[in-house]
């Protein structure tokens, strides 16, 4: 049986008292313990900002690497040892700003790994200026007369890219957010969580976002992916929080490569077999001939 | 010394590539060693393309870039690279022929033997007569290539070979350009780029991640192109992804690398300082070709040394290695991957085109065996776990994730002995800089010399690095036998540089594929070398022997 | 009067003799000249690949970039000279995989350019790999066993983007391919083509595609987001070809900076008032103050 | 001489900064220059941060990394910093108070005063008790930074400054740590990344697009905060595309930049080698910071200057500049556009968190008058307009697009002199390679010799470059005093480097923020010459006077 105290760390927090952070990490490392997982049977990847540094706040294997590169850093992780649950916690500047593209393709794969955005719709760490989801308009330590984007839609992009789990959560709901999470990370394939995590320092208040974070409505089924990406759609004014879209688990990144090899972390395979690359060595060898006259 | 160059030159599309490899099987099978080099331009169907091939008695592997024979498919290749063959050549064209030329009509007895799809047997038949390979032996290798074709193919090849061999037999009137005895030989004969997979393969690589890009492209290819090899690949939306993914495999354990060219290894540099502060392990290959930005993609040059060896942010320790030919490429691969472990470090293997896509001919070629002992520690021996504990040498003991219960962190920032994030600069930081500096140094104390030729008598020593080695020994050879005292050093462990003293008093110059002299700048920074010049060459042909000698003369 | 006359250029065409390229290029130039634009008014600007030659064949400007860098390269000018009407053009590999995160963000910022796919759903100029619009299944040179990725959507991520305009044309189709290209450049805002241009070479033939490329139905209403979504799905059997979603132009990017500085290509401005500049040095400036006691 | 650091430490968010500022304020309108650095975590709230004041009679504009007061705001900081103090300094605290502390309970006072939003206010006043800055100054200042909040809050903080001061002077008991009387001063304050956008858009820059990355990040901010500077600002997607879009405006003709650091900066690497190819102008401003990888990521290095010289596959000129100070990074902004634009090459302007976040004291800071004629050429009196036209000195004239009705064509691969795609390695190719390097020599012979000082009789001499020149500077003075025979040498153009003689038989150092030695490395490379070694630091705090000495010694 994990326990919550197993994934105590130690380590000094560096976020800011109250921010909702902190119950995104207390949501996560519940849901880690709801499925009973230990410790070192996760590996948490994450990029650079103040989300990406979630993994540290926890005791489990992590791999806190660049800006903007945590999903072909997990995906990495993922093929070479598919028994460790690998996921993704990082801030949207970093997901969806710097490493926007490796997401995209991501959803193409569909690697077994859970990817959770702390979206606090701004760039914390460099200290408050725009990130691809901060509203139109919305003023910032960069843009001082209002944003003049439109927001990104990621989530609306992983649907229609048949991502088969996608779902938003809200830092605010501990609960609520355990619970995604726990669906999330028991998914296979990539499932894709983002959450609405305020930023008490640069963006609004977390009431403001209480108030308009609204459960996804109860007939809404999570197959009809036209209604799905409406509820994705990011109007600035109201969130559907729960499962937005949700589809039979699909064929997984490298499965075919694992039905050759068999379900083994790549790090025990034993040396390629010392025949093979005998016979790839004598195919470049070419000694005389001399064909029968005919 | 028989010293034979043959040129076969067409447009992309219309099969020099075949014609080549035929003509390279017969000359194998009939007891000579050839090397071969490609240049092409980066296009798909038209264009000026040439495959060579050099015949001589013993391994050369080094291009010639003039031509005894000019094989030429159509009429703008014939003007294109008739200069090659100088006074003393001859040419095949399928068209008009001149004193020089001798006319065989491809096209004509392609379709007369059943399809102008053998038109190249044709070519193929009219080069044997010219360098007087015996007709059967072609015939031999033509079923060997297209024997998966089936019989009816195989005829109308064999009927087009013999067609062309016989035009040519007429043409040239009896002579041959000069007769070649069948020879008992027993050889291998590969490409670097063919060789580097296998050797990979062979260290226990198991992951290759990349994203397309000329001349590197081969490698990801032949791991792709031969399951049985077992190694998981992936081309990724782009070259960040590839090396950030590799990495991350490495993070997990297995031993993982990537292969790009200039372009995309300017996009990796982040992360091979990330793989230097992480300390993890990675193999990258650099395939030069000649820059900046896109510049000539399908051609060779030695312009990436410097950029390689700063590419990083930050100060940490990197292994570059280069090796010369494609039995080295082996080695080089066994030590990058080995070396990358020990030290914990990204190693760069820098190749070009040239290695890419020349064969060599080499009296055996071997892998040696390979242990995957001790690439990790005991986790049962270890209390609690650091991934970045100080220890004398700089090196920690390394686990991966999942390994065990231990935990591994790694972090991108500077870190504590742990792996967790630090501002810590009193004392943390300092410390975590000498541990990865000191890993530099100890890595240095194992880099072997380089080659080192004829310096005790020499006057003049040329140095070089990389895939121009037989070219300057072909050079340094020739000089020899003219007089003049030419001395060789080769570096095929490009950095760190190990301690060398050199002997005063000679001219040294180096020679590069490049035009601003970049292993002379490492030269002067690290052994404080005054140097007479560099030879350098820009214009996207390899180095040849003939350049060099003209160049020091 | 612009003609085609002005558009020919006599640089070799390096593309293989009959590839759709070609009609792609005939069909630009028409449009160009059907708008009567002359070459100097124009801005091509590429990547590399195939795709990414095609402006060296026709007379115009043109900056042929770096492998998936045309979008940021074609926002810069198109900001710094609104008066060019800045089209890129370059293929599904530079685009959609190198070149995917700046596609997405430019969707976000909506500048005036026209982006124009060449979708051969390969990477043609390497020499046969697999591109993001790869069919999963499809064998390519580096993906022998087939393709295990699931195609990019571009179309519909620019739809839920709102792209104010996005379409797809088909390379066979001169005529139908003119019109579109007439319309996306005269469309304010970021226009969005992708071409089905089969290669010869590496993909199916043309005559495939040809069966397939369906006109858009006629009674499709092009600012009906979901059956515009609907109808980009690439099912890998049927092409909608046509404009597929369109509503009215937006507000472009850098509009408010034209607003404050008139709208002059930028190397035409006067050097900065001075007077700013010492103002801002003054600013700089602190004398010795002794305060009023009291 | 008057000579007094104070160093105000506390939590990010505690406002050490309001305090420092308002100091700053204080002794500048006393007539007494100030040289403040900022030492901060990489964290939005708590943690051991620093903002630091040395306060002399004639300008120093360099770091002391001790103190003679510390004001810590919290019990944290307290601890952490007060080995800075050594045995003569004092500190101001809110807590308990020891022979060498003066406690001032800042909170109560604030709540006293109205708002514990106060207490900053009670610090200031405090320790301009405790340097003999009158109160009254202080309270000028205060209504200068608080005026526009209202009344109200002015009057808040002048109460509450008043008890700080009150309360430190009856702790000290009278006596002041050093009394100062007021003098007649004008001063300029500022710090490089203040400078570098003024100046950049006095040179006509219209365009600057990048990604925030500390400790660049000021420089955009400024533009973004000033409209009325006329730049066009846009936070990208990422630095790929910021520098690609940067290019992109400059080949539209405007003077355009981009600004990062070291893992940005590495991701514009590839564009770097295009604006070499392309023969475009492109700024970028490298602000350093430690590294590998993210490293550290608030404090200060000069780690990259290799990589930064060596950034772009392929060999093309670029040029790096690394100012010493505000003025001077006004200086070498300019010349970043001017020679960007007349040698159409890719230049680098290198920073560091140090020059970032440092406030030097100028007397007079000047940003001399610009032309932006003959940027381009005259398109009527072209003919046929060709974009890289060969010339003797390597530059074409330059046409931007849409500037007439000449045709602009800019082409990554190796092209022809209009700017198409070529293949022709056998004639453009070396002539275009030619033409790129031709630049660069000509770029050489325009290069500023390093500042020299007291080189005639040194024994020993100190070689530095970028922003440590003042510290350096400070260093040698002191040594000379002692009767050392110190000589300086101090670059602000590292590449490329000038013909330089150095006179030889004196010990060369060179001083610089790295642990290999880069300048060194390139001293050797470039000159020839044999160092004595290189006093280097690498714990992310800048360069001192008190630290090289010591090393020296
Ligand atoms: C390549 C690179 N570019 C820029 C940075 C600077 N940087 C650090 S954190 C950050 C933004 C973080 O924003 P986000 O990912 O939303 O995380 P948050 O701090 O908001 O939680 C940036 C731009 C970097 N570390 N590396
Ligand atoms: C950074 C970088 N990576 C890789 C390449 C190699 N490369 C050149 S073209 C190309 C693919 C082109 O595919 P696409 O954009 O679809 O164009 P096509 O040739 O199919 O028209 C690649 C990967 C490059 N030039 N630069
Ligand atoms: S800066 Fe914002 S997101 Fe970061 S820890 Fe503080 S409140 Fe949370
Ligand atoms: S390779 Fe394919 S896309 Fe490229 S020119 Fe040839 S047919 Fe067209
Ligand atoms: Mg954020
Ligand atoms: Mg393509």
């Amino acid at each position: 049986m994990s326990t919550l105290e197993e994934y105590r760390s130690d380590i000094e927090n560096q976020w800011c008292p109250g921010c909702p952070n902190f119950g995104l990490l207390a949501a996560l490392k519940r849901a880690l313990v709801s499925l009973d997982l230990s410790p070192h049977k996760i590996c948490l990847v994450s990029g650079i900002g103040q989300a990406a540094k979630l993994p540290h706040y926890l005791n489990c294997n992590l791999f806190n690497g660049l800006h903007g590169r945590a999903i072909p850093v997990a995906i990495g992780i993922s093929v070479a040892n598919p028994t460790l649950k690998t996921i993704v916690t990082s801030g949207d500047g970093c997901l969806y700003g710097e490493g926007g593209n490796h997401l995209l393709h991501a959803f193409r794969r569909n690697p077994d790994i859970t990817v959770i955005t702390h979206n606090n719709r701004i760039y914390a760490l460099t200290k408050g200026q725009g990130s691809p989801t901060t509203r139109r308009g919305e003023k910032t330590r960069l843009q001082f007369d209002g944003v003049e984007l439109d927001p990104a839609q990621i989530l609306a992009t992983a649907i229609v890219h048949g991502c088969t789990f996608v779902a938003r959560g809200f830092a605010g709901d501990l609960g609520g957010l355990a619970n995604l999470f726990e669906e999330a990370i028991a998914h296979r394939g990539l499932s894709f969580i983002d959450v609405i995590q305020p930023c008490i320092i640069w963006d609004r208040p977390v009431k403001w976002y209480k108030e308009r974070a609204i459960p996804v409505p109860a007939d809404h089924d999570p197959a009809d992916r036209d209604r799905a990406i409406a509820l994705t759609l990011d109007t600035g004014d109201s969130f559907a929080v729960g499962i937005l879209y949700r589809t039979p688990p699909k064929r997984t990144f490298a499965a075919s490569y694992y039905d050759r090899i068999g379900n083994e972390p790549l790090a025990k395979l034993p040396l390629l077999d010392r025949a093979i690359i005998e016979d790839r060595l004598d195919k470049m060898r070419f000694d005389t001939e001399t064909p029968s006259q005919h | 010394m028989y010293d034979m160059s043959i040129v076969i030159a067409g447009a992309a599309g219309e099969g020099i590539q075949t014609i080549g490899e035929a003509l390279t099987r017969c000359f194998l099978r009939h007891g000579y060693p050839v090397f071969t080099y490609q240049e092409y331009e980066s296009r798909i169907r038209g264009g000026n393309n040439s495959y060579r091939l050099r015949v001589t008695e013993s391994p050369m592997n080094a291009p010639r870039l003039d031509a005894d024979i000019l094989l030429a498919l159509n009429e703008k290749a014939a003007a294109h690279y008739r200069s090659l063959i100088g006074e003393r050549g001859w040419a095949i064209t399928g068209h008009d022929a001149d004193d020089q030329q001798i006319h065989v009509p491809f096209r004509r007895f392609a379709r007369e033997a059943g399809s102008i799809l053998y038109a190249n047997s044709v070519a193929a038949g009219a080069i044997c007569a010219a360098v007087g390979v015996p007709l059967n032996l072609l015939v031999h290798v033509l079923k060997d290539l297209f024997g998966k074709y089936g019989d009816e193919v195989v005829g109308g090849n064999t009927v087009a070979a013999r067609s062309g061999y016989e035009a040519a037999q007429t043409a040239l009137d009896g002579r041959t350009v000069s007769s070649l005895p069948q020879r008992e030989a027993h050889f291998h004969h590969a490409a670097a780029h063919e060789t580097i997979p296998l050797a990979a393969a062979a260290a226990g690589c198991r992951f290759i991640s990349a994203y397309p890009m000329s001349p590197s492209t081969g490698i990801i290819t032949a791991f792709a192109r031969d399951p049985e090899l077992g190694v998981f690949v992936e081309q990724t939306e782009d070259e960040i992804a590839a090396i950030n993914m590799a990495i991350g495999a490495s993070a997990a354990g297995v031993r993982a690398m990537t292969a790009t060219s200039g372009g995309g290894f300017a996009l990796m540099v982040e992360a091979i300082s990330l793989a230097g502060m992480i300390e993890t392990p990675i193999v990258i290959v650099l395939s030069q070709r000649p820059g900046p930005a896109t510049g000539l993609p399908t051609r060779t040059a030695q312009e990436d040394l410097l950029f390689a060896l700063h590419a990083g942010h930050g100060e940490f320790p990197k292994l570059l290695l280069a090796p010369s030919d494609p039995q080295d490429a082996i080695y080089k691969t066994l030590r990058a991957f080995s070396l990358a472990d020990r030290y914990q470090i990204p190693v760069i293997l820098l190749t070009d085109q040239f290695l890419a896509d020349s064969h060599f001919t080499l009296e055996g070629l071997v892998i040696p065996q390979v242990s995957l002992a001790d690439r990790f520690a005991d986790p049962r021996a270890i209390d609690e776990y650091r991934r970045y504990q100080l220890t004398e040498d700089g090196i920690s003991p390394r686990l991966y994730f999942g390994q065990s219960e231990h935990l591994v962190c790694l972090d991108s920032d500077e870190h504590t002995q742990s792996g967790h994030i630090t501002e810590d600069i009193a004392d943390v930081r300092p410390q975590m800089v000498e541990k990865r500096l000191e890993k530099g140094r100890r890595l240095k104390r194992e880099i072997a010399l380089p080659e080192q030729a004829d310096l005790e008598d020499a006057e003049t020593v040329l140095i070089g690095w990389g895939s121009t080695r037989n070219a300057i020994r072909e050079a340094a050879a020739k000089l020899r036998k003219n007089g003049d005292r030419i001395g060789r050093i080769h570096f095929t462990e490009v950095w760190p540089l190990p301690d060398l003293a050199l002997p005063s008093g000679k001219r040294y110059f180096t020679v590069e594929g490049n035009s601003t002299g970049q292993l002379a700048h490492l030269l002067r920074a690290e052994y404080g070398l005054a140097l007479a010049g560099t030879i350098g060459r820009n214009d996207g042909l390899p180095l040849d022997a003939a350049t060099i000698v003209k160049e020091l003369s």
